[in-house]
């Protein structure tokens, strides 16, 4: 019953120009956003905690490449990228990091509570493991309701030590949910490495235990990523069979803002050498090998996300502070 | 109007909500095959099917959570916890995700869902299976916390819960179940949330409480009228949110209080009742407030340290005379 | 890293008749101690619930026949069995079920919350999941202090899709901890079957992705369960390795006293059927046909056994109340 | 005496009682490599090696239960919450077990535990990540609960948790880390659980708070000596075992209450504390006890909402001379 399957590498069919526009796109969108949202915080215009998703750009962008507008994604704290590439408004996302009137949450939820029901992006989940059974409940809504719709549950390598994980795929494999369950290994929680967390650091075979689809991906490769979570979607989508992903990424930050990516629990070295595998640079050079994008197209995508970025931030800075009442609207739903 | 048992109510809340919206089911352990372990969903398996009525493994975290992301998608799950003891192993879940995604989306999401199941003291079964739990809940703001004492009550108050679009953690009791009483049949018949009742009028003395207490206050306040005392039972029915204003309007009119509460008193369900009758009523108390709780202990087993730990009708009786005789100062 | 083995049968050693006497003893000693307890509940003298381990009784028996007397002990609420078997008093454990002045918590506990400090049983324990990991923590400090003890953690196959399963785990393998993960399968939670639970239903098979030692064995057969449970000691006690065991076994009795047997949840053929496998008659037609036993030596282990569990009623019968001081006793622990 | 902060004080209470007793040791996450997520285990790892200084992966059951089975066997662990708002996936652990363990054994096992990390409101943490986490767990008989506000008492409170045999619940402010204060060099001071203390002397009225709302409420005080209200400040610092005593004896004093707490207020910290003083000094009253309390509302991010969240030093004066204003009844 268990179908399993060896890690997974890259494969590599021609590229189609607009697909390649469009991921380069998006993981500049999300790596210029947060670049902004950094200085924003050195400024105080942003407060509390503010992860940044840095480094992983081509899994949210690879992954939701492969999903319907329509479908459904929930994340956890670390979720800018994973809120942008599902085609979320930066100025709205950039006000409610900002706290104010026009953010998606009117301020109220910040940077690690960013939902937007408009394109179906279900949040921003702080607690670590605890959206994994919320994924799994929307999965169950799905065949409830006979939809077509998946769910892509993402979150990092500390969950999984979390019992939620546990509870979350065996309902997900006993009820056979639509759910797409992507963790992003990005080898640390904090300042704790997986092997020091896991007696298992082979993630993805925690999947297969539950006789779960279960793959390993570089999730450096955005294609490779959208072939994965391709394939999970067409066999969600098919007949509600759940999937487990392990993406092997790498957060070229620091945990948050305060915790300086040189920190003592990795070396210098280690993170340069991983910058080499920045997704970024690797889609733009195979795009410029492969003749996919001129280096003209590039600096125009380039241009273009900047403009956006940079209305982003005036949208946000000139957006009011929420009024005062809001502190006590929305607790309740009313009738 | 029909007679029937606390449980039976409960069922029929049930049934009639899952006839009436195709988005209502039930999940939980052992509610469908087994028909609960209470009874409560007796049945329920039969009429609507495994789709709607879904058994699950023991994951108190894992099914809570399903329950809220089946709701966030506008479906109108009824959870039942076999035990609300065990809702501690889904006490994240309720409070950092079902009461707050409200409000930290900023009103994009809601989570129509209801948590249910019995709770409070329980025949001989000893610390961690009889507990007051709506002491952890009713603190929360994003959700609602109901305790009904009669069938009439079990029946519109769930109806309620079940149309809320919020969390509404809804606490039985394993020692009502049996309990008869008149339903009305009507299945538009519906109890508000947020709604205190007069059970019994009266002028001295206000006494509030639910539940099983609220039976041990009524055998109280008939005692109690045989002294010449005239006792007013105010049950809140609802704890959040609390229907303060019946409840300060019966102080206005008595003049003294007592609070009544199972579960262990300090910082307990009563801690805030008396606190804000205080607040709000302080010039019209010609006493302070007192409470008869629990004792400060948790359960034993024993049948006769049982029976010391929960609050008994001599000791309601006792408090009563107490605040009567106490002169207005 | 993986030590996993392939589900175990007994093997089969020449029977040392001292060793059958002490195994048919202790589990004859819990097989009427219960059927005793089922009367006293009946008669009302027991209340609450009243689990029982009418059928199990060869897990218990063999697995604690492979400890030491200072080796420790914890389970859930279906524990007479374990209890009786680390050798407590059935006279204070009777008294304890009867809510007894003289029982082992001076019947602050009941049924489900025995504890004997006197024989390193550590309770007793209702919450579904919960004592997995204090077994660890027990563990823990058993490593801690370099001592050379180990504990077997029992639980039903109803934990095991609990998250603090899957959490225990991953630290007893991770931290390498001389805990014995014991699941005794009996094949239902309530009325649940494990096929409703479980998405995977070989449960020795969780250990597996962890890299424990992970073993399936018959819990009918009461030298299996010693035999299984002696290796995994052996390991615990020489390097601190977790082990996760599997015993099939089946309750004879419904869930607890309030759950008829026949229940809806399964068949009478297949209660009838399996107690064919009855542990105890399995022991006493293998004594017999070894000539380990005679039905002489037969009938006074049953005679001793009977006279001990009358003593233990009547010890329990002629014990007083609890006096009403108790209430407030034991909450905290006095300086 | 040595001046340090907040932080170091706790840092040198752990590694004192560390020195002490060999069977005390630290274990959550990021306690050792990392020096802890807000530093507090700083160097402890250096100084005393992994054995003692444990990380652990992201499992708040899971080593909330190691330290209880640990304890069982004599040693003396002290478990971090990263944040105390974690500690709700821990609470089963805790209130169903730990707090029970005693109990239920009659007496034959103890849980000498400590659970620390902090709790209460942050800066723009929103709604998940910045609760005044107390409310939960001071109802529970078994648990003893800590709340320190100064660096003095930060030390002398958690040694003395350390060397206590129960569970004992012992929450910090993120906010007070950094503050500065006078602490003893004593290896052997201790501050017993259990004993409010006096902050101010005054004879108009008493303010009780802890944390940093007792740095508001002194601020207050301050300013209202100028107005001719003389404020007397009472810290709890022990919520249980709650030292009623010198709260009740203030009470006695000035005959006017106001409580405050940073939480959410309807069946906060703030209820019990108001509901006893008016149970046990009802006629010394000339006021009703005042609550100066959290919004009723889940935490927001934007930061004047969060503002407007947490009570003022304003409210703090507002309602102290609504008390002093209000006539003796
Ligand atoms: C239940 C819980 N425990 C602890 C924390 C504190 N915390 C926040 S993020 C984090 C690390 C999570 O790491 P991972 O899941 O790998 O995600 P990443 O940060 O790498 O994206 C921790 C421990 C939390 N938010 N929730
Ligand atoms: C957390 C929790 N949820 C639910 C229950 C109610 N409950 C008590 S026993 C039980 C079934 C457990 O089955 P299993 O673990 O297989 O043990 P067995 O009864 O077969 O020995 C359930 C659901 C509980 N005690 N704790
Ligand atoms: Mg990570
Ligand atoms: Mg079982």
């Amino acid at each position: 019953m268990a179908k399993t399957m060896a890690p997974q590498k890259a494969t590599g069919p021609a590229l189609d120009p607009g697909l390649v526009r469009k991921l380069l796109t998006d993981m500049l969108l999300i790596r210029r956003f947060e670049e902004k949202a950094a200085e924003a915080y050195a400024l105080g215009k942003i407060g509390g905690f503010l992860h940044l998703y840095i480094g992983q750009e081509a899994v949210a962008v690879g992954a939701t490449s492969a999903l319907r507008p329509d479908d459904y994604v929930i994340s956890a704290y670390r979720e800018h990228g994973h809120c942008l590439a599902k085609g979320s408004d930066p100025k709205r996302m950039m006000a409610e990091l900002f706290g104010r009137r026009d953010g998606l949450s009117h301020g109220k939820g910040g940077s690690m509570h960013l939902f937007d029901k408009s394109v179906n992006f279900l949040g921003g989940h702080a607690i670590v493991g605890a959206h994994l059974p919320v994924a799994a409940g929307v999965a169950f809504a799905i065949k409830y309701e006979a939809r077509d719709q998946v769910i892509v549950c993402y979150f990092g390598d500390g969950a999984v030590p979390q019992g939620e994980f546990h509870e979350s795929l065996n309902l997900a494999a006993l009820w056979k949910l639509p759910v797409i369950y992507l963790c992003e290994n990005n080898r640390y929680a904090m300042g704790t490495s997986t092997d020091r967390a896991l007696a298992q650091t082979q993630i993805w075979k925690f999947g297969q235990t539950y006789g779960i689809p279960s793959e390993k991906v570089d999730g450096m490769d955005v294609f490779a990523v959208r072939d994965v979570v391709g394939r999970a979607v067409e066999r969600a989508r098919r007949d509600t069979t759940p999937s487990l992903i392990e993406a092997d990424t790498y957060r070229f930050r620091g945990h948050s803002m305060r915790d300086p990516a040189g920190a003592v629990y990795r070396t210098k070295e280690e993170v340069e050498h991983e910058k080499e595998r920045d997704p970024i640079a690797l889609l733009r050079q195979r795009a410029l090998a492969g003749g996919a994008l001129t280096e003209a197209d590039v600096r125009a995508i380039e241009k273009d996300v900047s403009d956006r970025i940079d209305e982003a931030v005036a949208f946000a800075d000139a957006s009011p502070e929420p009024p005062a009442e809001g502190l006590f609207t929305d607790i309740y739903k009313e009738g | 109007m029909a007679v029937m048992t606390y449980r039976e109510a409960l069922n029929q809340a049930l049934r009639e909500e899952m006839r009436r919206d195709p988005r209502v089911f039930v999940i939980g352990e052992e509610v469908g095959l087994y028909d609960g372990a209470y009874k409560v969903t007796q049945g329920l398996l039969k009429e609507f099917g495994a789709k709607r009525v879904v058994d699950t493994p023991i994951c108190e975290s894992g099914f809570t959570g399903v329950g809220i992301g089946a709701a966030m998608l506008g479906l109108r799950p009824v959870v039942e916890m076999m035990t609300f003891n065990f809702s501690l192993m889904a006490m994240d879940q309720i409070v950092n995700t079902a009461a707050k995604l409200h409000y930290m989306s900023g009103g994009q999401f809601s989570v129509p869902l209801v948590i249910r199941g019995p709770g409070g003291p329980a025949a001989q079964l000893a610390a961690q299976h009889s507990q007051s739990m709506e002491t952890y809940y009713y603190h929360v703001p994003g959700l609602k916390v109901v305790r009904p004492t009669t069938p009439m009550d079990a029946k519109g108050l769930l109806k309620s819960a079940i149309r809320d679009d919020n969390p509404v953690i809804f606490i039985e009791s394993e020692t009502l179940y049996h309990l008869k009483g008149e339903v009305p049949d009507d299945p538009d018949f519906l109890i508000p949330l947020g709604q205190a009742i007069v059970r019994r009028e009266g002028t001295d003395v206000t006494v509030v409480a639910y539940m099983g207490m609220m039976y041990r206050a009524l055998e109280a306040a008939e005692e109690l009228a045989k002294e010449g005392i005239s006792v007013e039972l105010v049950d809140p029915r609802t704890l959040r949110p609390m229907d303060t204003e019946t409840i300060i309007g019966s102080v206005r009119k008595t003049h003294r209080v007592v609070v009544v509460e199972a579960g262990a008193g300090f910082a307990g369900m009563g801690s805030e009742i008396a606190a804000f009758i205080t607040e709000q009523a302080f010039d019209d108390l010609d006493a302070p407030v007192e409470r008869v709780t629990g004792a400060n202990a948790p359960m034993p087993y024993a049948r006769n340290l049982e029976k010391l730990k929960t609050p008994t009708t001599e000791k309601i009786l006792a408090a009563v005379r107490r605040v009567c005789n106490a002169n207005g100062s």
